[in-house]
C-alpha cells in the first residue's frame, strides 16, 4: 500500500493519515455515465475503503466518446454501466470494496444505500434525483457535491449539511427543462474538469480538511474560456425546506416527484413530472432534429422516434414513451431528453 | 453604470460576453426581466444571479458600480 | 461513426465538419505518465486518426493512483506505458490508429516522428524535453500544448508558433530545480484538470476554430481554490532564439542538452546538466527521506538507495546512477527527482 | 499601495494568500528580491510575474495600484 499511494502520501494535506482515513471511507456515487466513470476511477484509484455505484442504463455506443471506464465490448454485451463500472474498477484497485446497484435512484432506494455512507457524489443526469439526493443529505447529514455539464460548460459546489447553503437555496424550484447532453451534446473535458472540482472536494471531505472546502460556487466554459467562483454564503435560506429550520425534505415526498406508470395493456410509459411545466416543444425540436431522430409535431405535442421506442411529449411536460414497459428504461429517456 | 457578465450560452445568445448599461436602483429580477426582453433571452428566470461575484437573490437592489454575472444551472452529467 | 461521436457533433463548434476533421489528424503525445493517460484516452474517445505516443518508462505501482490507462496487471507484467497504453486506447476505439515508441524523446527522435503531425502534446515530466519539444515545433510549424502539475497545482498555455509567445520567451533560462510529482506528490484531480485544458485546446487546434483558442496563461490550485488566467502577449521576445526573429533553436543543440554516458566498465550512468546549476541539497534530503528512501549526504553530494539503484548527487546537478547501465532508464530517474 | 498575490506553495511559504504593501517605484526584479529576503522565498528568480493579469518582465516597473501576482513553474506530468 506505502508504494502505490506514496504519491498521495507525499502531498502535504494528505499525508499518511490522510491515506488512512481514505482507505476508510464509504462513497455512495449517483450515476455512472460520464461524470460518474471519471469520478469512480479517481476514487478507486485514490483508495477509497468502498465504492456504491447506482446506475439504471446500459453502455451505448455513443456513451464511448467520454464515459472513461467503458470500452468497445461492453457496448457490444450491452452491460450494465454499473456492472461494466465495477468490473473495470476491480481490476484498478482490487483493494476497494465496490457495489454495484442496478437501477433508479429513488428516494427510497437512496435512504436504503446511505447507512454508513461519508459521501454522496453526484453524477445524475437531471435535476430531480439532485433534488432528492439533497434532501437525503440534509436529512441524514451527509455531505454531497453537485457537478453538472453540458457542452463546454460546467460547474460544481459542495454541500456540507449545517454549513453552507443547499441546492434547493439556489434553485427554489425545479428548472422544468435543461440543456442536456443530449440536446446540445458535451466533449470529454468538459467533464474532466468538473470531475477535477468535484474530487478535490472529496478527497478534502474524505481526509475531514474542512478548512481548505471551496465555499464557493464553481462554473467554466472551457471553449469560451471563462471561469468563474461565486460566494455563496448569503444564498443560505433559513425557510428552506431542505436545510432551514423547518425542513420537510419536500424532493423525498411521492407529491412531488415525477410519476410514471406502465398504461394498461399498451407497452407504454406514461411520465408525468410533479408541477405543470411550460416545454418548448420548438426548441425541443430543432435539438432532436439536429440529433437526427424523426420528429413530427403541432403546437401541442411532439412526437420523436428513438431508437425503437417513440416518444410523445406534451406541451405541459407529460410523455408517453410507446415500446416499453419497462419504467427505469423510459425515466432515463425522459431525464435524458428533458433534464 | 453597470457591468453585466454573460456565462456559457448566454454569452453566444446575446452576441458578447458583457455589456456595460447602467440597471442601478432595479432589482435582480427587473435586471432580468428587462434582459429577456431587450436580448430574447428564455432562461434567465431560472439562472443564479451573482453581484461582485458574490450570491444575490431576486429581490436584490443593485447600486452604481455593480458588477453583475448570469450563470444558468445545468443537469447533464 | 455517427452514432459514436453523436454527441460531440451535437456540441456546435464541432459540428460535423469538425468531426470529419478530427478524424484525420495525427497528434504526437510526448509522455505517457499521468498526464499522458488522460490525453491520450480524450483524444482517442474523440476520433483523432492516429495518435503517436512516445515513453520511456514501465508501469509501476506508484502509478496506478492517477495514471488513468493502467491497470494491476500492467504493474505485474512491467510493460512499457507506451504499450500498455496502446493496448487500452485500442480497445476504447479501435478506429483510431496508434502508434506506440518506447524511448526517450530526444530531439533527433523528435524531429524524425514530426513529419506528419498535427500538434505535439506536451504530457513529459521534465523542463528539458519541454524546451526540446518548443524548438521542435517552432522550427517545423507545429502548434503544442504545455501542461505541467504537482501536488494540487497545475498549468498550461497553447503555443502557437508565429503567433503567440513560447516556451523559452516564459522560462528565458532552463529552471535547475523543480518541484516534481516524485519529491511533493501529486493528486490525481490535478491532472484532470491539467488534462481538461490540455485536451479543450487540443480540440480547438484540431477542428481549426482559432479564435476560440485560449491566449492566456492558465495556472490553478484545486486545495488552495485558486484560478488564474494571465494574458500572454507581452511575452513575446523578438530576441528568443527559439521563436525570435533569428531563431538558432538552442535546445535542439547538442552542447545544451543534459549528456549521460555509461561509465566504462563500472555498471554506472553519469549524467551531468548542460550548465552547472546549483541544487539544494538539504531541501532534496529532506523530501527524499520522507519518500522512505534512504538518504545520505554531505555539504558537497547527496547519496540515495532506490529500488535497486544508488544515485550519487552533487551540488551542481551532476549525478551517478549505479546499478545500470540503461541511459534511458537513469535519465528517467534523474528527471523525476530533479524535474 | 500594491496587492500582491501567492500562489501554490508560495502561498504556503508566506502565510498568506495575499499581502498589501507598497513596492511602486520597484521593478519586478527588485519586488522579487525584497520578498525573497523578506519570506525567505528561495524560487522566486524562476517564478512567472504577472501584474494587473498580464505578463510582466523582471525589468518592468511597478505602478501605485497594481496587482502582482508570481506563479511558479512546475515540470511535473
Amino acid at each position: 500500500m506505502d508504494e502505490r499511494y506514496s504519491r498521495q502520501m507525499l502531498f502535504a494535506p494528505i499525508g499518511e493519515q490522510g491515506q488512512a482515513k481514505i482507505c476508510t471511507k464509504h462513497v455512495l456515487m449517483i450515476g455512472a455515465g460520464a461524470l460518474g466513470s471519471s469520478n469512480g476511477e479517481v476514487l478507486t484509484r485514490a483508495g477509497i475503503g468502498k465504492l456504491t455505484i447506482v446506475d439504471r442504463d446500459y453502455v451505448e455506443a455513443s456513451n464511448l466518446q467520454r464515459q472513461q471506464l467503458y470500452t468497445e465490448e461492453d457496448v457490444e454485451q450491452k452491460l450494465p454501466k454499473a456492472v461494466a463500472a465495477k468490473r473495470r474498477l476491480k481490476a484498478i484497485n482490487s483493494n476497494v470494496e465496490i457495489r454495484a446497484v442496478v437501477g433508479d435512484a429513488t428516494p427510497e432506494m437512496l435512504a436504503e444505500l446511505v447507512g454508513d455512507v461519508d459521501l454522496i457524489l453526484d453524477a445524475t443526469d437531471n435535476f430531480e434525483t439532485r433534488m432528492a439526493i439533497n434532501d437525503i443529505s440534509q436529512k441524514f447529514k451527509i455531505p454531497w457535491i453537485y457537478g453538472a455539464c453540458v457542452g463546454s460548460f460546467g460547474m460544481s459546489f459542495t454541500i456540507l449539511p449545517g454549513q453552507t447553503p443547499c441546492l434547493n437555496c439556489l434553485l427554489k424550484t425545479l428548472p422544468v427543462q435543461g440543456m442536456t447532453c443530449d440536446t446540445v451534446g458535451i466533449i470529454a473535458p468538459t467533464v474532466q474538469m468538473v470531475v477535477a472540482h468535484q474530487t478535490a472536494e472529496a478527497l478534502k471531505v474524505l481526509v475531514e480538511d474542512y478548512e481548505a472546502i471551496r465555499s464557493s460556487f464553481v462554473s467554466f466554459d472551457l471553449w469560451r474560456n471563462q471561469y468563474s467562483s461565486i460566494k455563496m454564503s448569503k444564498a443560505k435560506d433559513k425557510g428552506c425546506l431542505s436545510c432551514g429550520e423547518a425542513p420537510t425534505y419536500p424532493y423525498l415526498e411521492q407529491e412531488n416527484l415525477m410519476r410514471s406508470e406502465v398504461l394498461c395493456g399498451r407497452d407504454t410509459v406514461q411520465i408525468r413530472p410533479p408541477k405543470h411545466g411550460d416545454v418548448d416543444l420548438d426548441e425541443l425540436s430543432t435539438h432532436l432534429s439536429a440529433l437526427r431522430y424523426e420528429v413530427k409535431g403541432n403546437p401541442y405535442l411532439l412526437s420523436v422516434e428513438m431508437d425503437g421506442n417513440r416518444m410523445v411529449i406534451f406541451k405541459d411536460g407529460r410523455a408517453l414513451i410507446h415500446g416499453t414497459k419497462d419504467i427505469a428504461q423510459a425515466r432515463s429517456i425522459y431525464q435524458r431528453l428533458l433534464g | 453604470m453597470n457591468k453585466i457578465l454573460f456565462f456559457a450560452h448566454l454569452k453566444d445568445a446575446v452576441g458578447e460576453e458583457s455589456i456595460r448599461i447602467d440597471v442601478s436602483g432595479k432589482t435582480v429580477a427587473e435586471v432580468k426581466e428587462f434582459l429577456a426582453k431587450e436580448y430574447e433571452l428564455q432562461k434567465l428566470d431560472t439562472a443564479m444571479t451573482a453581484v461582485n461575484e458574490e450570491f444575490a437573490g431576486d429581490e436584490e437592489v443593485i447600486e452604481q458600480g455593480d458588477e453583475i454575472a448570469f450563470i444558468p444551472p445545468v443537469s447533464g452529467g
